[in-house]
């Protein structure tokens, strides 16, 4: 089964609020620094990226270290500006990479 | 009883203490004295000031266990055009690898303020740096104490 | 007279048994807690916010995979039971549940795999897979807010009486009963952790220290290792029993699942 | 008080390394070994969770440790409550005293049910470590 994202971005907002999203993404987060039971290190698997565009720009963006939670969960603000899409990317190890998108309407 | 589980294991702590010693052992010898989370935000910011003051690192003071640790970062800042929060750096001491999380933000933020969920080896201390965008480098930190350190159950 | 000790020997051990159980200490109904009320306050927001709460990930899956069609018979879940926020509201609440042909409880689990041998001609899903986890997790979340009520029949109090046997039995190197830590003990600490009472209110639910969902069978296997003694197979009549009992013993509490807890 | 003399360890646990040994009353006069034990070996096990497991459930006077367990009672003043032989039959197999007590048996093999694979035929501390630990405990004095 694919990875699966939950984005909470309001459907409607004033233009010039701040408004808060929140973002959920399943991923195991394999920090690299565990073993196996076969005595082996578990080889690393994280993701290591997450950006946020509005209308194409990037609003916010972020690293990610073995040190984030499996299941990573982020929650950050942004002014809406005007009606659109917010694209949401994570990309990690192993070529993972998933986008995801939320629209907003802006009155 | 599940806390009994856990402290009974005993194998796989062993291994991540020593991952967090080899990785500790690998950097280079001045950098011992100052400790992996010092060394690291010395690594990103070299000896530029950094004050303490603005950032405010909010976790549980107490979690029962590492693995899934709760954590908010806000930067006091107007968040305006010509003053605002450029990224934020998030540091732990215990951990194997001495970084958290870092991120970038703009104007367009609004308000800058982060949460996410981390994983404490142990307990230990967490420093959040905030980069502004007069280049000035502010820092907030925060103990968090773990009842036990995360390791896992017997593999299902 | 060695013949009549022998006839009277079992009566003497239900006799027995029926003062142990008099023995046993119950918590009252009226002071039963959910370990949800033990939790931080972060730990609970988690749980409260479906965008927050981890499970929730597992809820989309299962929704999936209730209309995906599987096995020869290539049917889904819906194809037979529709819409499941309508058709499977509160079924979750009363499992396990008696089963007629196999004469025995069955847990949720072992419901939705008959359906897929039976009905769907597919194989079993793997005890803990993601797909079993996922789609518990979308049945318990339409029972979500409802009481537990499991049913206490002629039919099922023989396994909930079973149950009760085996959570009041001391196991393992340790020698200690799920009721030492979870009537007796209920409230004290075991090293930095506040013992809850034992309810399976939330499963599957999300274990912050798992970093994943697991059923109640994987909650139990975890504290069968901390007593150390030998876990039971998954899917063993055991567990289902003292699932049962479990679901008894909370009876009339609030489904919480998907729940997080620490 | 009359004194009961039970044979400890049944033939079969001897078999499998666990010493005999004699109740007298509520208490195990005679040193499991033979040999008195050592307080300071003693004190770590104790305050070493994965080996006593002691503070899982008691706490005692070890400021520095946190996370002491409440469900059973502190060990401070042990060694005055009670005497040496008391503490180790409570070491070994405190059911004998009281069978409603949550104290696992430290010495025994039989009698358990489902032992973990691992752990079948083992006791959870061996004699010496018994001995250690009664010898710390004693000097547990209010």
């Amino acid at each position: 089964m694919t990875a699966r994202a939950l984005i909470n971005v309001p459907r409607k907002a004033k233009r010039g609020d701040v408004i808060e999203i929140k973002t959920l993404i399943s991923h195991v987060m394999e920090s690299g620094f565990r073993t196996g039971t076969n005595g082996k290190t578990i080889p690393r698997d994280i993701i290591t990226s997450f950006a946020c565009t509005y209308n194409g720009e990037e609003i916010f963006a972020t690293q990610f270290y073995p040190a984030v939670a499996a299941n990573p969960f982020v929650t950050f603000y942004t002014i809406a500006t005007d009606n659109g899409t917010l694209a949401f990317t994570w990309i990690g190890d192993n070529g993972f990479e998933v986008t995801q998108e939320a629209k907003i309407v802006v009155e | 009883m599940d806390a009994m589980a856990r402290l009974l294991i005993t194998r796989r702590e062993a291994v991540l203490a020593g991952a967090a010693a080899l990785s500790a052992s690998a950097l280079p010898a001045p950098a011992a004295a100052l400790g992996q989370m010092d060394t690291a935000i010395r690594n990103v910011f070299g000896e530029a000031t950094i004050r303490a003051g603005k950032v405010t690192l909010d976790l549980p003071p107490l979690v029962e266990n590492g693995n899934t640790v709760p954590m908010t970062v806000s930067v006091e800042s107007p968040m305006t055009k010509d003053n605002y929060v450029k990224a934020i750096h998030v540091f732990n001491d215990k951990n194997p690898q001495p970084n958290v999380i870092s991120l970038k933000l703009s104007p367009r933020a609004g308000k800058a303020v982060i949460a996410t969920r981390i994983r404490l080896a142990g307990t230990q201390k967490l420093t959040a740096i905030a980069e502004m965008s007069d280049g000035t480098l502010w820092s907030g930190t925060e103990e968090v104490v773990v009842t036990l350190a995360a390791c896992l159950e017997d593999l299902p | 007279m060695e013949k009549r000790l022998r006839l009277v020997a079992p009566a003497l051990a239900i006799v027995l048994a029926a003062i142990a159980s008099l023995a046993f200490a119950e918590i009252p109904l009226s002071q039963r807690r959910s370990g949800y009320e033990q939790m931080s306050r972060e730990v609970k927001a988690m749980q409260d916010d479906d965008t927050s709460n981890p499970a929730s990930l597992s809820v989309l899956d299962g929704e999936a995979l209730w209309t995906r069609r599987e096995g020869s018979a290539q049917k889904s879940c819906a194809d037979c039971h529709h819409d499941a926020e309508t058709s499977m509201r509160g079924v979750s609440a009363r499992y396990p549940a008696f089963d007629a042909a196999k004469r025995r409880p069955l847990d949720i689990e072992q419901r939705i795999n008959l359906c897929r041998t039976e009905k769907q001609q597919a194989t079993p899903l793997p005890f803990e897979s993601r797909d079993l986890l996922a789609l518990t997790a979308y049945l318990g979340k339409q029972s979500r807010g409802m009481p537990i009520a499991v049913i206490s029949d002629d039919d099922t109090k023989p396994f909930i009486e079973a149950g009760r046997q085996i959570y009041a039995r001391r196991q393992g190197q340790l020698n200690l009963s799920c009721q030492n830590c979870h009537d007796d003990n209920a409230g004290q600490k075991l090293a930095g952790v506040e013992l809850p009472q034992g309810h399976p209110t939330g499963y599957p639910l999300y274990r912050l220290e798992w970093q994943s969902l697991g059923s109640l069978q994987r909650r139990l296997r975890n504290c069968l290792f901390g007593m150390r003694a030998e876990p039971y197979a998954y899917g063993a009549d055991e567990y289902v029993d003292l699932e049962l009992f479990l679901m008894w013993r909370a009876r009339g509490m609030t489904v919480e699942t998907p729940a997080v807890r620490p | 008080m009359v004194a009961t003399l039970m044979l400890g360890a049944s033939a079969s646990a001897r078999a499998q390394g666990v010493r005999p040994y004699t109740v007298v009353g509520d208490a195990i006069p005679a040193s499991l070994t033979g040999a008195p034990g050592d307080p300071e070996r003693g004190l770590k096990i104790v305050t070493n969770r994965q080996v006593g497991l002691c503070l899982l459930c008691h706490s005692g006077p070890y400021p520095e440790e946190r996370f002491q367990g409440t469900m059973a009672p502190t060990l401070a003043g042990a060694g005055t409550r009670w005497s040496e032989g008391q503490l180790r039959l409570r070491m070994v197999d405190a059911a004998r005293i009281s069978p409603e007590t949550i104290m696992p048996p430290y010495y025994r093999v039989d009698g358990l049910t489902r032992v973990a694979p691992g752990f079948r035929g083992k006791t959870i501390l061996t004699a010496e470590q018994i001995e250690d630990v009664v010898a710390y405990l004693k000097t547990l004095k209010n």
